[in-house]
């Protein structure tokens, strides 16, 4: 049974993007991810799911480092973004954040203009020269974001007024201005209802075609949705990787099966 | 069905298993609709001949209820991987043995026409030992269903062979009978499309039970399913 | 990589995160910078907190050592009880002239048998302390069978011997001194060499009345202790219960109206009106118009309570504000009423906060010192006083005023009186952290 | 009956309201709480507090005027000029209380015989009130006497009507409360109101207060005002009070000192205390912080007075010795810098800890979203974290400023008391609070305007911090709207 | 099309327990609900799904009179619990509350032991004469919940340190200690993970047995797993109220189409 | 199909559409099939025949293409309301079109043994007619699904009636030939199957007007099948 014999659909062999090999994290003593190797493509969206505590958001923090800030964890296993070790002594993580972007749970503007959220990144990394490819970038981003025609008559007014789908793309806009290669989500839609989700997931849909996308999410049906290929963690452990289609259909493991179908996994 | 992993929502194991009984239900009487209509036929008797033509009704609207049913638990439960094969194994099945009610029905009504004609040597008789074979394959086929049985539903497939191989038999029979003697032709006429209907009701039966080896296993079963009916043209 | 805006997500050139670029090390260090500038705002302000309380050790330490006469006394009974009767009626009226005419005896007696020599009889009696006759009259009165006979006793010194000994009097100090001469201060050392005189631990510095100017060996906290102890008791009862029902109401029940605001204007300005308005406040309100007694601890506590509401309320209605509106909205949905929610839920999960401000509250209120000299709280007492109605001082207070006596004497003395003040705060604050600490772990 | 002693029957009756209340609805269900609208307490509750409250009430309105009512009864006896004039009708109720007390005091030591009250004469009052310790300060005249002993006759019988109307009132209450007492009667509701009425006149404590501050300066104020021209009060430039007249009250010198040293202070204050919050909040290990915020606070927590000896012993001198006198800018050891370095210091956690606490309640959310996309700890700090906080930052300014403005003791110690308008800031100057302080604790008459023009001052202080209040509120309340 | 013949599913014409007639409700000036009429039968579960806004919570809150605390809220129309009306003068919203009980969206219980959890309540309606009865409350009660396996060793443990998913039931038994009639529920399951989501969903089926449950749900696969019937509110309206399975294959208003299908409502 | 009310997810329309293609695309494939064998009949072409017979494999990897596709569709995006019918239409035409695409296959085996047979009259021509008339049907059934179009799927229905009406009329044609010469029995056999499998093609082309009226409607269409086919018994 081959799902993915449409043209249309079909995920070309792209390039790998990240590349995870033999990932371990500890807490302190408590070990959170054992073992897992993951090479995510480029270009496609790549969901991770799986119960509660299954070590989702840490492997997905692993990838632009921000698991830096929490003393207590240990990363071991490499970790290579086109190929170069990120955690290596060289790599400093606040230039790897700019290439690897991150999307939050809960919408988090900055309590600053719409503008001002946007132009934010690529002030501090420097990438403009003058105000012109300032404003360029910022309308491009709020285009790529589905946002512009929502908020081009009111660039300078504070984000924190737009609704929270709109606040969430906002966001997206906001990590896209940097030009990252990666955006990583850790659950964007839960703190939203099901209209601004969708809306969500759609822009995703379209993102995949410049960035590769990673996304955690809780919801079976949105990893469906909005993924090509979809990872099960399980207890620390990968437990199955693979084309969204054939996960949701035709699961290899027992224990992706029980959780997907609903049974006590 | 196996219920030994069920689901965190117990009301749609429950859901899941009502709707197969619906097909168990369907799968006898479809069975009893052809042995009646096989049994109509040997013993003449008109009556149940109507009988069984009016029966399928009851299936038709069971297989629609079944059909509901489906649509309804995937609108309700979003089902996906087994969940959401054995739903659609359901709906095939439903449809299978629908087709299967019309032709015991059309047995039947050619089975009213036959009473109306002088018998033609031991036909009808082969003609029930025919449908008792199919009837089997088709009860086997289901019992496969039920148990996810997928080694019950290989022997399915391959004893459909020989009630393929009792079609070409009854063929070649109607055939002589009809070449002896040309008042013979419209009663024969009528008994090649009952052998043809019993053969189809066993391929249907094959097909349910590849449906459980899709169903268990995932996979359409690979190998072509052996085929042994000749009449239609040469053999590949 | 500024042409990003072409097309926005792919950069031409694809930098390795392996080098840093320049802009990236001119970022680190600004980084660096940015935090040094934090430590060292730290280090001064913990240095300065370092420096004052070493200052306040190094000088008010001594206060509670004290310059002690030690010598036999023969308690004349001709002198001490004329009438022989031992009535206490009689002894009470034996003035303490004549107990000073004991000790000058006494003394010089001690000093002759120890083979030290004298120009001037003089010399040695003005050594002994003008409070030293009361603490004899004292120790009779308590046991009045020790009269006829001799008893060794321990009386204050004078201050500046006091001041010798502690190194703030020297010769060169003494030569413009009034009080006391250098040869004085050879008498001293050879005293000293006979165990005449000592420096001794000084109960009379902590448990003591204050007094005059003359004799800053004598003045002593007791007063203040006792005045301030009794405004910490009342400020407890009066502003804690009613803090914390004026922040319920506020916070729980109030409808949001102009009314409510200005409550709340008003109880946030309150909360910084200069403590010298309260002591007008006190001053106008308590002692001229309700007519309560000038200096008493009442007014004061009174004046404190006031100051403080407007810190425990603050305190209160933040930390009731803290208490998630889940757990509200959980109580009154099982059919608590409101007033149940509050009392049965909110409030004790509000309590670690309420301590914390009350803590808060009163450590103000234990230093406060501009409104209570207003009040006149910084009368000189003598009297320990029996009930909060009666004159009292408080220990801020008594701080100040003895600063600004010109003896250096007192300097010590203010210091040590500071060591003392920061000693209560720290009992207070222990007992309310205790108490917090057994509303916090309850889970 | 004494107060005490009708306060503990009250008590007496209210335990027995609640004891009868609460037992007679348990008997009327039966002894099965389902059937009762409210938990059987509050019935009890409800008894107790019907029989104590509208008691409690009546003994306070008699306390209050009682007084009243005997002082209106005995000024018939007072001579029509003293009656007349109302501080020497204060000075005569006095000594009539007075009197009439000692004579208390006489007859239950046994000064007195009781029946002898009524026939004493005035030259016997004063000896006979020495036997028991009541020193009267002048001769009792015979007007005052009479006053005296009819106060005392009325008091007496008040005092036995009070007991007794209370007492009734009391167990009027619980009847009706017994009364009330049925399965349905809604007494959580009842209680419930009461004890928001209670809640209700805690929270009016702020008002009253706030009031009593205005009404204790305002008069005075204005009696000053009368006394002194205002324009001169304050646009004058010079301050020298004199307490035998002919003072000059310019208010601008003290005005100057108290912004100057108010500045000064936060010039030490704001950086320090900034950073400090900053490297705690965002910097500092948990650890660390949770050792260096409380040290920190320590220095809230000092009193005042002992900053001002700090001032006054530490600073002052060495500011004198190592700044002043080597420029040759003056050789006080009071000054502006001296007060003003001291108040910032004590400022410092103030701004450090409020800042801290703003600081961290910027959502960790917002610190996230910086650092993913790649900003320093410093660019996140500057950008995004303090401009977030700002308002609330600036509101902990403005709370310190006042702070410095209305502090006393240190420029008590540490800045001098002359007024003086410089720029010189190694001179002694002064402040409005030394000055309040100053001119109230001196020994002049109330009367004067050398002691009113504290009220003034007060005054204006109260003002100028009000505004600055208000301020600090109006910014720090915009800043709440921000995140939510 | 009649998905309701197969007779285990049939919905019985069971009584009204709560008859809601003509509601609207005002906040200040907005028009919040617009004449809502709904009668919620007895012993089923009702769902109550639409987009953000479209006043799902305060239809919940009116059932219980939680809108009460809000001072700005007005409530017009008549709504009955067993034919009496719940805004009458001489109802006491406090006892009212005892009998329409409510779970909401994130579990809270109180700080206290799981004992307490449940047996706050029956203690301030006074439903017990002595600790024997009250034991027996709390045990039926956790049993109803489906956590007193879960929790029986560990009564006087604090409610706080159990997982989500039980907090979420205890809250249940919680509610349910003071024998209410109706449980009316806000978005139960949106702070939960999928299986614990599955837990409480399948806890609320079995309590239908005994009481008459309205739940309000963004999520519409979860009105459909755990509802007998459902509403469609938008924009204040409501649009369709009808069998849940009707309202999910073939829903009358487009409205409703567009929204549980996923096209912009 | 319509799509002035698309899904916010487009990627779903997207699905759908491509999904329906496929079914357009069996559809076209079954039409050819249909008339090819019937014009092989004619011309007797063994070469077109056996071409008919080998490219039924096209349709049964689309019809399991569907299938896969819908399965993949239910997972994913867990349709409910319209695009529930629509997923559960597409799966319900894709086994339609594969069970006609056999029907031509069978055609085309038929035919291939009829070409080694001497030709029985005109009959080849009647046929060509009615596969002619039936693929028509099933263009216009799959019109009648694309465009939603529930009055065209009403005609269809209508003229499925006409189809049986060819059948009963070659049926009769066949007996006479069969009758008249009983070395025309073989042949005829053949051609009275292929008839019968014309005539079941028609009926699913009915069918897949039934399940646009569904579709479109969200009920099955009240009024029973008009039915003309009365070879099978007596007409009821
Ligand atoms: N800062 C931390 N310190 C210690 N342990 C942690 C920390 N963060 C996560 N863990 C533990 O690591 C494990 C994996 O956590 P993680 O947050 O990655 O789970 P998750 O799959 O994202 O779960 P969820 O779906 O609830 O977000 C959990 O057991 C968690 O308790
Ligand atoms: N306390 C309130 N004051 C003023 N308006 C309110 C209040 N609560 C709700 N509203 C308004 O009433 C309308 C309905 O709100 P409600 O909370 O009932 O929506 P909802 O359907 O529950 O939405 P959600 O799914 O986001 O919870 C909204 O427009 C909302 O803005
Ligand atoms: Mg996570
Ligand atoms: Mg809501
Ligand atoms: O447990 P959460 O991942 O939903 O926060």
């Amino acid at each position: 049974m081959n799902d993915m014999r449409i043209v249309e659909r079909t995920v070309d062999t792209h390039d790998v993007k990240i590349d995870a090999k033999d990932v371990n994290v500890h807490y302190g003593t408590s070990h959170a991810l054992k073992g897992v190797s993951v090479a995510i493509p480029d270009k496609t969206v790549t969901a991770f799911i799986g119960p509660s505590g299954c070590g989702k958001s840490t492997f997905l923090r692993c990838l632009n480092r921000m698991n830096d800030t929490i003393a207590s964890c240990r990363v071991d296993g490499l970790i290579a973004l086109d190929g170069e070790d990120i955690y290596d002594r060289r790599v400093d993580p606040v230039q790897l954040r700019a290439k690897v972007g991150m999307v939050f749970q809960k919408p988090n503007p900055f309590p600053k203009s719409i503008y001002d959220n946007v132009s934010y990144g690529p002030k501090i990394h420097g990438l403009t020269r003058n105000k012109a490819e300032l404003d360029e970038i910022v309308e491009s981003c709020l285009k790529k974001a589905a946002l512009w025609n929502e908020v081009k008559d009111r660039l300078h007014s504070p984000g924190t007024g737009l609704s929270g789908g709109q606040q969430q793309r906002l966001c997206i806009a906001r990590a896209i201005a940097t030009s990252p290669e990666v955006l990583l989500m850790d659950e964007p839609c839960s703190a939203l209802d099901p209209i601004a989700t969708a809306q969500v997931e759609e822009l995703i849909d379209e993102l995949r075609s410049s960035f590769s996308v990673v996304i955690v999410t809780h919801s079976m049906q949105q990893a469906a949705r909005v993924s090509q290929r979809t990872a099960f963690f399980h207890l620390g452990n990968l437990v199955e990787y693979g084309e969204t289609g054939q996960i949701f259909t035709s699961p290899q493991d027992p224990r992706t099966e029980s959780y997907i179908s609903g049974r006590i996994g | 069905m196996t219920n030994d992993n069920p689901h965190i929502a117990s009301a749609f194991d429950r859901d899941l298993e009502a709707v197969q009984a619906l097909i168990m239900k369907m799968g006898g009487l479809v069975e009893t609709a052809l042995l009646d209509a096989a049994e109509a036929l040997v013993t003449r008797d008109e009556e149940m001949a109507i009988r069984v033509r009016n029966g399928d009704n009851a299936v038709d609207a069971l297989e629609e209820q079944v059909n509901a049913e489906c649509a309804r638990l995937i609108a309700l439960r979003a089902p996906n991987a087994t969940d959401l094969r054995t739903v659609l194994t359901v709906m095939k099945i439903a449809s299978s043995l629908e087709r299967c009610g019309d032709y015991a029905k059309n047995l039947g009504k050619r089975a009213m026409v036959l009473t109306q004609m002088a018998p033609i040597g031991a036909t009808a008789g082969s003609v029930r030992r025919m449908a008792k074979a199919v009837q089997l394959l088709l009860k086997d086929a289901l019992d496969a269903y039920i148990a996810r049985d997928v080694a019950l539903a290989a022997d399915v497939r391959l004893r459909d062979r020989e009630v393929d191989q009792m079609y070409n038999a009854l063929f070649r029979e109607f055939l002589t009978h009809m070449l002896e003697d040309p008042r013979n032709i419209t009663a024969c006429m009528h008994l090649h499309f009952i052998a043809k209907n019993i053969e189809r009701v066993g391929d249907h039966a094959t097909g349910i039970a590849e449906q459980v080896i899709y169903l268990v296993t995932g996979k359409h079963p690979e190998d072509a399913r052996p085929k042994a009916d000749v009449t239609s043209g040469p053999a590949e | 990589m500024t042409d990003i805006s072409a097309n926005g997500a792919a950069p031409q050139v694809r930098s390795s995160i392996l080098v840093q670029d320049v802009k990236m090390r001119r970022r680190n260090a600004a980084e660096t910078r940015f935090k040094s500038y934090g430590l060292i705002a730290i280090a001064i302000s913990l240095a300065i907190l370092a420096l004052m309380l070493f200052t306040i050790f190094r000088d008010g330490i001594s206060s509670f050592r004290q310059a002690q006469l030690t010598f036999p006394v023969e308690l004349s009974a001709g002198i001490l009880d004329p009438n022989g009767a031992r009535n206490p009626a009689d002894l009470a009226k034996v003035t303490t002239v004549g107990y000073g005419r004991v000790l000058d005896v006494a003394l010089l007696k001690a000093l002759a048998d120890k083979g030290i020599a004298l120009d001037d009889p003089k010399q040695a009696t003005a050594l002994i302390s003008k409070a030293a006759p009361a603490q004899l009259r004292n120790i009779v009165l308590a046991n009045p069978a020790q009269i006829g006979r001799t008893i060794e006793v321990e009386v204050l010194a004078l201050g500046r011997v006091d001041g010798y000994f502690k190194g703030r009097v020297t010769r060169e100090t003494a030569e413009r001194d009034p009080q006391i001469k250098p040869v004085q201060l050879d008498l001293i050392d050879k005293m000293r060499g006979a165990g005449l005189v000592a420096l001794h631990f000084n109960w009379n510095f902590i448990f003591g009345t204050d007094a005059s100017e003359q004799r800053p060996e004598a003045a002593g906290l007791g007063i203040a202790l006792i005045g301030s102890a009794y405004m910490m008791l009342l400020v407890v009862v009066l502003s804690l219960p009613i803090g914390v029902a004026a922040s319920i109401y506020l916070e729980e029940f109030a409808p949001k109206n102009r009314w409510t605001d200005l409550i709340e204007v008003n109880i946030s300005n309150l909360a910084e009106v200069p403590s010298i308005v309260f002591g007008i406040l006190g001053l106008a309100i308590f002692i001229n118009f309700a007519q309560f007694p000038m200096s008493s601890s009442l007014v004061g506590a009174l004046v404190l309570t006031l100051m403080t509401l407007p810190t425990i309320i603050i305190a209160t209605r933040a930390s009731l504000r803290a208490v998630p509106p889940s757990i509200r909205d959980a109580a009154l949905g099982v059919g608590a009423s409101k007033m149940q929610t509050v009392f049965h839920h909110v409030l004790p999960l509000a309590m670690p906060g309420i301590l914390t401000g009350t803590i808060l509250g009163l450590a103000t209120a234990l230093g406060e010192t501009a409104p209570l000299l207003l009040i006149g709280m910084v009368a000189f007492v003598t009297n320990y006083s029996a009930t909060p109605l009666d004159p009292a001082t408080a220990l801020p207070v008594q701080v100040y005023s003895w600063a600004s006596r010109a003896d250096p004497a007192f300097i010590e003395r203010s210091n040590g009186a500071i060591i003392v003040l920061l000693a209560f705060l720290v009992v207070m604050n222990v007992v309310a952290i205790l108490l917090r600490r057994r509303f916090e772990t309850r889970w | 009956m004494s107060v005490l002693l009708l306060l503990a029957v009250m008590a007496a009756i209210g335990a027995a309201g609640y004891i009868f209340c609460r037992g007679r609805v348990m008997a009327q269900v039966g002894g099965n709480p389902r059937e009762l609208h409210s938990l059987p307490g509050y019935y009890g509750w409800n008894g107790a507090i019907m029989a104590t409250l509208p008691a409690l009430a009546v003994m306070v309105v008699w306390l209050i005027a009682q007084p009243l009512i005997l002082e209106s009864r005995v000024v018939s006896h007072l001579p029509e000029a003293t009656a007349a004039e109302p501080a020497a009708r204060k000075l005569a109720m006095a000594d009539i209380r007075r009197v009439a007390s000692g004579l208390d005091l006489a007859v239950a030591g046994g000064a007195i015989p009781a029946q002898d009250v009524a026939t004493i004469s005035p030259g016997e009052v004063r000896a006979r009130l020495g036997t028991v310790g009541v020193a009267l300060g002048s001769d009792v005249t015979p007007e005052t006497l009479a006053a005296a002993i009819t106060w005392r006759d009325q008091a007496r019988s008040g005092l036995i009507g009070r007991s007794v109307v209370v007492i009734l009132v009391a167990l009027a209450g619980l009847a009706y409360a017994l009364m009330a007492t049925k399965p349905d009667f809604r007494a959580r509701n009842r209680v419930e109101k009461v004890v928001l009425g209670g809640l209700i006149a805690a929270s009016t404590v702020a008002i009253l207060t706030t009031v009593g501050i205005v009404a204790s300066m305002l008069s005075e104020s204005f009696e000053f005002f009368g006394m002194y021209p205002w324009t001169e009060f304050f646009f004058g430039v010079t301050w020298s009070p004199n307490f035998s007249g002919g003072s000059t009250f310019g208010f601008l010198p003290l005005l100057w000192g108290t912004l100057y040293i108010t500045l000064v202070a936060m010039l030490v204050a704001v950086p320090l205390g900034l950073f400090a919050a900053i490297y705690l909040a965002e910097y500092a290990s948990p650890r660390a912080r949770s050792v260096i915020k409380p040290l920190i606070e320590v220095i809230a927590g000092i009193p005042t007075v002992v900053f001002g000896i700090f001032a006054l012993i530490t600073v002052g001198p060495f500011l004198r010795d190592w700044l002043a006198q080597p420029l040759g800018l003056g050789n006080s050891g009071s000054s502006v810098m001296t007060a003003g370095i001291v108040i910032g210091i004590l400022n410092i956690p103030y701004i450090s800890s409020l800042s801290d606490d703003i600081i961290n309640a910027v959502p960790q959310s917002l610190r996230d979203g910086s650092f993913g996309l790649g900003a320093t700890k410093s660019e996140t700090v500057r950008q995004v974290v303090l401009p977030a906080a700002l308002p609330g930052i600036v509101g902990a300014g403005l709370m310190a400023t006042s702070r410095a403005i209305g502090e006393t003791m240190i420029v008590v110690m540490g800045a001098g008391a002359a007024a003086k308008l410089s720029l010189n800031p190694f001179e002694a100057m002064t402040t409005m609070t030394v000055k309040i302080v100053g001119q109230l604790t001196g020994d002049t008459d109330f009367g004067s305007p050398e002691t009113l023009v504290a009220f003034a001052l007060g005054m204006t202080l109260f003002v100028i911090t009000l505004c600055l209040n208000i301020l600090a509120l109006y910014v720090v309340r915009k800043y709440r709207e921000q995140y939510e």
